[in-house]
C-alpha cells in the first residue's frame, strides 16, 4: 500500500552537473586528458614510436654498415647527428636502436602483463594453498634484479635477444601478478560478485561482466609500468654488453663506446642522444601510466 | 502448516590460518535447525559473530555447508552445483546489506535489474526490457533511471535496485540481511514499507537477518535468537522479545535503546564480552556472561526444548519465568 | 614467532639449493667444454686429447652428473668455488677481494638516499600538494627515469671534465691511500646511486605517509591536543611497517644499480668483476656471481619478514 | 536568562569545505548551547552537519576549511577566535573527544596505556611516567576496564572494540575536562555492548560532573541518555527541546516524521510513516525550507519554498525553524 503511495510519487536524484550521466569509461577518458603531464606524455611516445617506425624509410644511410672515413664526424647536414667511430650514422642507428629497445620493451612488457594478470587473477581468485605458494614467488622474485640475472645468463649462455625477452618477462611478471591478485581479492569481495552467483549468472558471465573490467584498468596502469622497466633495464643490460650485441644497435649499447674518456669529452653527440631517448621514453610511459592511474582512481568517481 | 524450508542441524565452519601458520577452526554455525513455512516471515537476530549471516548466506549457497543438512519443500538442497543451483536460486534470492558494494559500479541499472534474467535465459529483447521496467516501477523508481550508474542514487534507491534485481526471477523465498541496517533513519521506514507491501503483494516468504530487534519485530512474524553459532530461543516474534525465556534474549532486549523517554527496561547488564567462534565455552555457550549460570551449565550443553504453550523453545538449563512481569514494563534483575 | 623464523629460514635454504642445482645444469647446458678451455689452445694437438682428458678426470667431470653436484655443492658449502679461468685464482677470495668496495659504495648510497628521501618524503606528505610537494614529485619522477649509467657520464661530463673538481674514476689515486682521497672518489658514484635510491623512497615515504595521515588515529591524536608535529611521527612510526618491508626487498636492486655505477666509474667492486667475468666467459666467477645474487635476495627476504614482524606489534604477539 | 552560563554555546557558526568543485557549505547557522553536566544528544541523517559541529569546535577540519561563527563560546572563551596554539591547550584538556569507530581511533603501533598517558602528559609537562600512568589507570578503572594497570600494557588489537571505546573514553576523561564530544560512539559496537559503553560515559558524567554532547543518529539512544535534544537537518538546527518534549510534541515536522519512522513507535506489521525522498545534498539546497520538498506537513505552503525559516521560539517558548511551529501545538493537542 505505501509502496504504490510512493511510486506516485517518484523521487528523482537530484543530478546537478551533466557529468553525473556520462558512463564511468567516458569519465576517465576526460580525467585523462584533463592531466597535462599524462596528454604530453602521450603525445611524446607516440611521436617516439612513429618515428622509429617509419623514419628509417627516410635516413638514406644503413645502421649497421659505416665507412672509416667519415668516422668521428660531428652532425651536418648529410649526418644529422653525426657519425660513430666506425662511420655509422648516428641518427640512423637511433631509429634503428630504438626499434629493438622498444621492441623488447613492449614485448617484454606485454608477455610480462599477461603472465601476471593470469597467474595473478588465479591467486587472487582461487585463494587457498596455491595462493600461498604464488604469493611467496611473487615476494622473492620481486627482488630478483633483472639486469644481475642476465649477467649471470650471458656470462654462462651468452648474450641473445630471445634470452633477453623471457628473461625480463620472468622476472617482470611478479608485479603485474601482485597487482592483479590484489584488485582480484577486492572485486572478489565485493558483494557485488556473490550477488552474481546468487542470481545464476554462470562462471563465464561473472569473469566477462564483473572481474575483468574490474581488473583491467589497473593491468593497464601496471603494464606501462612494466614497459617503462623493460627498457630500462634493456639498456643497461646491453650497456654492460650482457644485452644487444653490436653490429645491431641499441639504445644501450649505442652509450657502451662512451665509457670511453675520449667519447666522453670530445663526441657528446654519441652518448646525448641515446641517453636523452631512454629518458624520454621511460619518463612519457610513466607519466602516461600515472595518467591513467589517476583517471581512474574511483575514490573519485563519486 | 507445512514448512517451506528446513535446516536441520547445519553447521558452516571455517578454517583460518594465522600468520605463523597455525591452523584455526572458527565455528560460525554450529548446529542451526531453523523452518521456514510458506508465506512465512521468519526473523533471525543476534549480534554480530553469532553466525545469523552465514546462516543465511549457507541458504542460498554462498556459503558451503559443513555439516547438517536443509530441505526446500521436501528437496535435499544442501550441497548444490551446477544447474541444481541455478534451479533453487530462482526460487530462493538473496538481498545484500550493503547497496554500494553489491552494485557492480560499471553497469547500469539496467543491466543490473537484467543480469538475473540473462543468466536465466529469459532475456529477449524487448520482453526483457519491458520487464526491467515493471520491476524498477515495482520498487518505486522511475524506469527512466535504468540508464544511470549506482554512484547517482541514494543508499535508499539502492537498496530498491537490489531488491527489484532479487525479484527478476519471481522467487518465493526472499533472504535478506540486514536490508536496511546501511541505510539513514528516514529512508529505512521507506524500504521496510516497501519490503512488508511486496511480501502482501507477492506472497513471498521472508527469513530476515537483523541486529534490530524493532525492525524484526515489526516485519517478522516468528524470531530465532542466535548467540555463537546457535540458536537459543524460538517463537512468535511479540511473544519471544516481550517475555523472553532465555536470559541471553532478555539482555539483548534489555540492551536495545527504548523507543520514548517513558519506557523503561529492565536494566540487565552483560558482563564481559563474546567468546571467540574459535574457542567455545563447554556446556553452554552463554554461560560465561550469564548471570544464572551454575556448575551443570559448564558441563551439559542445554537442548533448545519447548517452553510455555509449546509455540516457544529455548536453549537453557535455567530458563526465566513466562509467568513473571513482562521484562518491558520493568522489572529490577540484578 | 621463532617457529615462523625456522620454516621461513627452511625454505629459504630450499630455494638456495634448487638455485644451485639450476646454475649447475646451466653450465653444463653452456656451448663449450671446461675441460677443453683449461688446456692452452696452443699445446700440440696429439697431447692435447690427452691433456683434456687429464683436466676432465681432474675437474671430476667423467664422474655421473648428480655425483658431480653432490662434490661440487660440497665444495660450495665449504667455501671452495673454484678457480678463475682467467687468472686462476680462487674464486672466493676473489669475490671477498671486491666484496668491500662494493658494500662501501652501496652501503653509503643506501644510507645517504635514505637519509634525504626520509625528511624530504615525511615534509612532502605533511604538506600535500603545495609547491614543494609538486616539485619534489617532479624531480624525483625524472629521476627514476633517467638510467643509471647516463647520470653517471652527464656526472662525470659535468663534474670530472667540465669543472674539474672531482676524479674521473678509480676508488683512489693511484699512490694516495688517504680517506679525503677516497671521499672524493666516493662523491660521484655515491650522489648517482643515491639519487636512484632516494627518488624511489620518497615516493614510498610520501604515499605511506600521506596513508598514516589520513587514518582515524591521527584524528584522536590530534583531538589530544598535541600538535602537528607530534600526529606526524605517529604517523611516521605506522608508516614505518610496509617500509621496511620494501627497503629490505629493494636492497638486491640497488645492487643492481651498482654494477652499472662500478662500470661506469672502474670501481673495483663485485660488479666490475662480473662484467669482466662476463666479457671473458669466466664460468667459475660467474657462477660464484650468480650464488652471490641468490643470497643476497634470499637474505633480504628472510630480513624482511622479521623486520616486518619486529616492526608490527599485531605480528608479534600471535601466540 | 538561566542561572547557570553554558559551559559551551555556538552562535550562528557557519562551515564551509572545499570540493573540487568549489567551497560547499556544510554548517549553515548553527546556534545551540549546552549547559554544565547534562547530556545533550544532537540527531541527525548523515550528512546533516551533526559530526561536523563537533569537528568545528575542536577545530579538527580538513585544511582549508572556513569557519565564520558570531561566537563558539567555550567555559569563558570564545574558540571562535583563539589561535590554533591556545586552541590546542583547550583539546584534549578542557573538551574530550570520543570518536565513532573505535577499532581505527587508536594507534595500532602503540600500546593502550602510553596513548593515554600521552593524552595526560601533552597537558601536564613537568609530570613523571608514573604519576601519567597511576591517572590513566584510574580513568581506565572508572570506565570500567578490568584488569586496568596490566591491560594497559597491551596493544590496541588486543582489546575489543567495547573496550576500546572505554580507552577512547578514559582518554578524553583523563585531564579532567569540563565537556565531552562523543560523535556517534556506540554506532559500531553491538547492543550489549552499546548499552555497557554509554553506562560508562553516565557514570563518568556523575561522578566527574562532566557536560556531554552525544552524537547519534539513533533516536532511542537519545530517549535513554539525554536530557536535550538538538534535531538537525542540512546543516542547521531544526529544533531544540527537552528529549520528553521533543518524543511527545514535537514542534518541527522532520523532527515528528523521524519519531514517527521508527519500527518501535507503530504496531507490528501496520505501514511506517515514511519521509519520502531522500535528503537534498548540500551543493543543491532548496531556496526556501531544506525540509519543504519531503513535507508532509498539512501546513506546508508556498512560504516553505521561497523563504527559508530561522530558528526561532515559538509563542510558548519552543525553538523550532518551522514557519509553522505555532501551530504544530494546535495539531497534537
Amino acid at each position: 500500500m505505501t509502496g504504490t503511495t510512493e511510486r506516485t510519487r517518484p523521487m528523482r536524484p537530484s543530478l546537478t552537473r551533466r557529468r553525473e550521466l556520462v558512463p564511468p569509461g567516458r569519465l576517465a577518458f576526460r580525467r585523462f586528458l584533463r592531466n597535462p603531464a599524462a596528454v604530453v606524455g602521450a603525445v611524446v611516445l607516440i611521436l617516439i614510436v612513429l618515428a622509429v617506425v617509419v623514419g628509417p624509410l627516410f635516413v638514406p644511410w644503413d645502421p649497421d654498415v659505416g665507412e672509416l672515413i667519415d668516422a668521428r664526424q660531428p652532425p651536418s647536414a648529410e649526418h644529422w647527428l653525426g657519425t660513430d667511430l666506425i662511420g655509422r650514422d648516428e641518427l640512423a642507428r637511433i631509429l634503428a636502436g630504438g626499434r629493438v629497445s622498444l621492441t623488447i620493451g613492449f614485448l617484454a612488457a606485454l608477455l610480462a602483463v599477461t603472465v601476471g594478470t593470469v597467474v595473478g587473477t588465479l591467486a587472487g581468485w582461487f585463494g587457498g594453498v596455491a595462493d600461498a605458494i604464488i604469493s611467496r614467488i611473487i615476494d622473492i622474485l620481486l627482488s630478483v634484479p633483472a639486469v644481475l640475472v642476465i649477467i649471470v645468463f650471458a656470462g654462462i649462455l651468452g648474450p641473445s635477444l630471445p634470452m633477453l625477452i623471457i628473461v625480463f618477462s620472468a622476472l617482470l611478471w611478479p608485479q603485474s601478478a601482485r597487482i592483479a591478485r590484489s584488485v582480484v581479492l577486492s572485486v572478489r569481495e565485493q558483494e557485488f560478485v556473490q550477488a552474481a552467483r546468487v542470481l545464476g549468472s554462470r562462471t563465464r558471465y561473472i569473469v566477462l561482466h564483473h572481474l575483468i573490467p574490474g581488473v583491467l584498468p589497473s593491468v593497464i596502469v601496471a603494464a606501462t609500468i612494466l614497459v617503462a622497466d623493460a627498457v630500462l633495464s634493456e639498456a643497461a643490460v646491453s650497456f654492460l654488453g650482457a644485452g644487444v650485441q653490436p653490429p645491431q644497435a641499441s639504445w644501450g649499447n649505442m652509450l657502451n663506446d662512451s665509457k670511453s674518456l675520449t667519447v666522453l669529452t670530445l663526441m657528446p653527440w654519441l652518448w646525448l642522444p641515446p641517453g636523452l631517448a631512454i629518458f624520454a621514453t621511460v619518463l612519457s610511459t610513466m607519466a602516461v601510466g600515472d595518467g591513467v592511474r589517476d583517471a581512474i582512481d574511483t575514490r573519485r568517481n563519486a | 502448516m507445512s514448512a517451506l524450508l528446513t535446516v536441520d542441524d547445519l553447521e558452516v565452519h571455517f578454517t583460518a590460518r594465522s600468520f605463523t601458520g597455525r591452523k584455526r577452526v572458527i565455528r560460525a554455525v554450529d548446529g542451526v535447525s531453523l523452518e521456514v513455512a510458506e508465506h512465512e516471515a521468519l526473523g533471525i537476530i543476534g549480534e554480530s559473530g553469532c553466525g545469523k549471516t552465514t546462516t543465511g548466506r549457507a541458504i542460498v549457497q554462498l556459503e558451503p555447508a559443513t555439516g547438517g543438512s536443509m530441505h526446500y519443500r521436501g528437496k535435499d538442497v544442501t550441497h548444490l552445483t551446477g544447474s541444481a543451483r541455478r534451479a533453487f536460486n530462482a526460487h530462493v534470492q538473496f538481498v545484500f546489506q550493503d547497496p554500494m558494494s553489491s552494485l557492480n559500479p560499471r553497469m547500469t541499472v539496467a543491466d543490473i535489474v537484467a543480469e538475473p534474467l540473462r543468466a536465466y535465459g529469459r532475456w529477449n529483447g524487448r520482453a526483457g526490457r519491458d520487464r526491467v521496467s515493471e520491476l524498477l516501477d515495482l520498487v518505486g523508481l522511475p524506469p527512466e533511471f535504468g540508464s544511470r550508474y549506482p554512484h547517482q542514487f541514494s543508499g535508499g534507491q539502492r537498496q530498491r535496485i537490489g531488491i527489484a534485481r532479487a525479484l527478476a526471477l519471481e522467487p518465493e523465498m526472499l533472504v535478506l540481511d540486514e536490508p536496511v541496517s546501511a541505510l539513514d533513519v528516514s529512508v529505512q521506514a521507506q524500504v521496510l514499507n516497501l519490503l512488508m507491501s511486496l511480501r502482501e503483494a507477492q506472497g513471498l516468504t521472508y527469513v530476515m537477518i537483523s541486529h534490530d530487534l524493532d525492525v524484526i519485530r515489526h516485519v517478522t512474524d516468528r524470531v530465532a535468537v542466535m548467540y555463537l553459532g546457535v540458536v537459543v530461543e524460538t517463537g512468535p516474534a511479540d511473544e519471544v522479545l516481550d517475555d523472553p525465556v532465555h536470559p541471553y534474549t532478555a539482555a539483548l532486549v534489555s540492551a536495545t535503546p527504548p523507543s520514548s523517554p517513558d519506557e523503561k527496561r529492565a536494566r540487565i547488564r552483560l558482563q564481559g564480552e563474546l567468546p571467540s567462534a574459535s574457542n567455545i565455552p563447554s556446556g553452554c555457550r552463554f554461560r560465561t556472561r550469564c548471570w544464572r549460570a551454575d556448575e551443570i551449565c559448564a558441563t551439559v550443553v542445554p537442548p533448545l526444548s519447548p517452553k510455555g504453550d509449546g509455540n516457544r523453545a529455548a536453549a537453557c538449563h535455567h530458563p526465566l519465568d513466562l509467568a513473571a512481569p513482562r521484562l518491558r514494563e520493568g522489572i529490577a534483575t540484578p | 614467532m621463532l617457529r615462523f623464523l625456522v620454516t621461513r629460514l627452511s625454505s629459504s635454504l630450499v630455494v638456495f639449493v634448487v638455485i644451485a642445482i639450476g646454475l649447475f645444469v646451466l653450465v653444463r647446458l653452456a656451448p663449450g667444454d671446461p675441460a677443453d678451455a683449461l688446456v692452452p689452445l696452443d699445446a700440440n694437438p696429439g697431447d692435447r686429447q690427452a691433456l683434456v682428458e687429464q683436466a676432465r678426470v681432474q675437474l671430476g667431470l667423467d664422474k655421473p652428473l648428480p655425483l658431480q653436484f653432490v662434490l661440487w655443492f660440497g665444495n660450495l658449502v665449504t667455501g671452495n668455488l673454484g678457480f678463475s679461468f682467467q687468472t686462476n685464482q680462487p674464486v672466493a677470495q676473489m669475490l671477498g677481494d671486491r666484496l668491500g668496495p662494493t658494500l662501501l659504495l652501496s652501503g653509503t648510497a643506501l644510507a645517504v638516499g635514505l637519509l634525504v628521501a626520509l625528511p624530504v618524503g615525511i615534509a612532502i606528505a605533511v604538506r600535500r600538494n603545495g609547491i614543494s610537494d609538486t616539485a619534489v614529485s617532479s624531480v624525483s619522477v625524472i629521476a627514476l627515469a633517467i638510467p643509471s649509467f647516463f647520470s653517471a657520464m652527464l656526472g662525470i661530463w659535468i663534474f670530472a671534465v667540465q669543472l674539474r673538481v672531482l676524479p674521473f674514476a678509480g676508488m683512489n689515486t693511484p699512490g694516495d691511500s688517504s680517506p679525503g682521497d677516497l671521499f672524493l672518489h666516493l662523491v660521484l658514484p655515491v650522489g648517482i646511486l643515491a639519487l636512484a635510491v632516494a627518488a624511489s623512497f620518497i615516493r614510498y615515504i610520501r604515499g605511506g605517509m600521506l596513508e598514516q595521515l589520513g587514518q582515524d588515529y591521527i584524528r584522536t591524536v590530534m583531538a589530544k591536543g598535541s600538535g602537528p608535529f607530534r600526529a606526524t611521527m605517529h604517523g611516521f612510526r605506522n608508516s614505518l611497517i610496509p617500509l621496511v618491508t620494501v627497503l629490505a626487498l629493494y636492497i638486491p636492486l640497488y645492487f643492481a644499480g651498482a654494477v652499472v655505477v662500478e662500470t661506469v666509474f672502474s670501481w673495483p667492486g663485485i660488479g666490475q668483476l662480473a662484467i669482466n667475468a662476463l666479457v671473458n666467459r669466466d664460468y667459475p666467477v660467474i657462477i660464484a656471481f650468480g650464488l652471490y645474487v641468490a643470497v643476497l635476495v634470499l637474505v633480504c627476504n628472510l630480513l624482511a619478514d622479521v623486520a616486518y614482524a619486529l616492526v608490527d606489534p599485531r605480528v608479534r604477539s600471535v601466540r | 536568562m538561566t542561572v547557570t552560563e553554558p559551559v559551551l554555546s555556538l552562535q550562528s557558526v557557519n562551515l564551509e569545505l572545499k570540493t573540487p568543485d568549489g567551497y560547499v557549505r556544510i554548517l549553515r547557522d548553527v546556534t545551540f548551547d549546552v549547559a554544565p553536566g547534562e547530556i545533550v544528544g544532537v540527531v541527525g541523517e548523515s550528512g546533516s552537519g551533526k559530526s561536523m559541529t563537533a569537528l568545528t569546535v575542536m577545530r579538527l577540519l580538513p585544511p582549508k576549511a572556513r569557519v565564520q561563527a558570531a561566537r563558539i563560546g567555550f567555559d569563558g572563551d570564545d574558540l571562535a577566535t583563539t589561535s590554533p596554539r591556545a586552541l590546542r591547550r583547550v583539546r584534549g584538556k578542557r573538551i574530550g573527544m570520543v570518536f565513532q569507530d573505535p577499532m581505527t581511533s587508536l594507534d595500532p603501533v602503540i600500546q593502550v596505556g602510553r596513548q593515554i598517558d600521552e593524552a595526560y602528559r601533552i597537558h601536564h609537562p613537568g609530570v613523571g611516567r608514573a604519576e601519567a600512568r597511576a591517572q590513566t589507570v584510574r580513568m581506565l578503572e572508572l570506565v570500567g576496564v578490568p584488569d586496568a594497570a596490566n591491560r594497559a600494557r597491551q596493544y590496541p588489537h588486543q582489546w575489543s572494540g567495547g573496550m576500546r571505546q572505554r580507552a577512547v573514553i578514559a582518554m578524553a576523561l583523563v585531564n579532567d575536562p569540563k565537556l565531552i564530544l562523543a560523535d556517534e560512539p556506540t554506532t559500531a559496537l553491538d547492543a550489549t555492548i552499546q548499552a555497557q559503553v554509554l553506562d560508562a560515559l553516565a557514570r563518568a558524567r556523575d561522578e566527574l560532573g562532566v557536560a556531554v554532547v552525544l552524537i547519534t543518529h539513533d533516536l532511542g539512544v537519545i530517549a535513554q541518555f539525554a536530557s536535550r535534544v538538538i534535531v538537525m537537518y542540512a546543516g542547521g538546527v531544526v529544533e531544540v527541546a527537552t528529549t520528553r518534549e521533543l518524543f511527545e510534541d514535537s514542534r518541527h515536522p522532520y523532527s515528528a516524521a523521524l519519531i514517527q519512522s521508527r519500527p518501535g513507535a507503530h504496531r507490528r506489521g501496520e505501514p511506517l510513516v515514511a519521509i519520502p525522498g531522500r535528503p537534498p545534498l548540500m551543493t543543491d539546497l532548496p531556496e526556501g525550507c531544506p525540509f519543504a520538498p519531503r513535507c508532509a506537513s498539512p501546513y506546508k505552503s508556498a512560504v516553505c519554498v521561497t523563504d527559508r525559516p530561522e530558528l526561532e521560539r515559538s509563542v510558548d517558548g519552543r525553538l523550532s525553524a518551522c514557519h509553522f511551529r505555532d501551530h504544530h501545538q494546535e495539531v497534537v493537542a
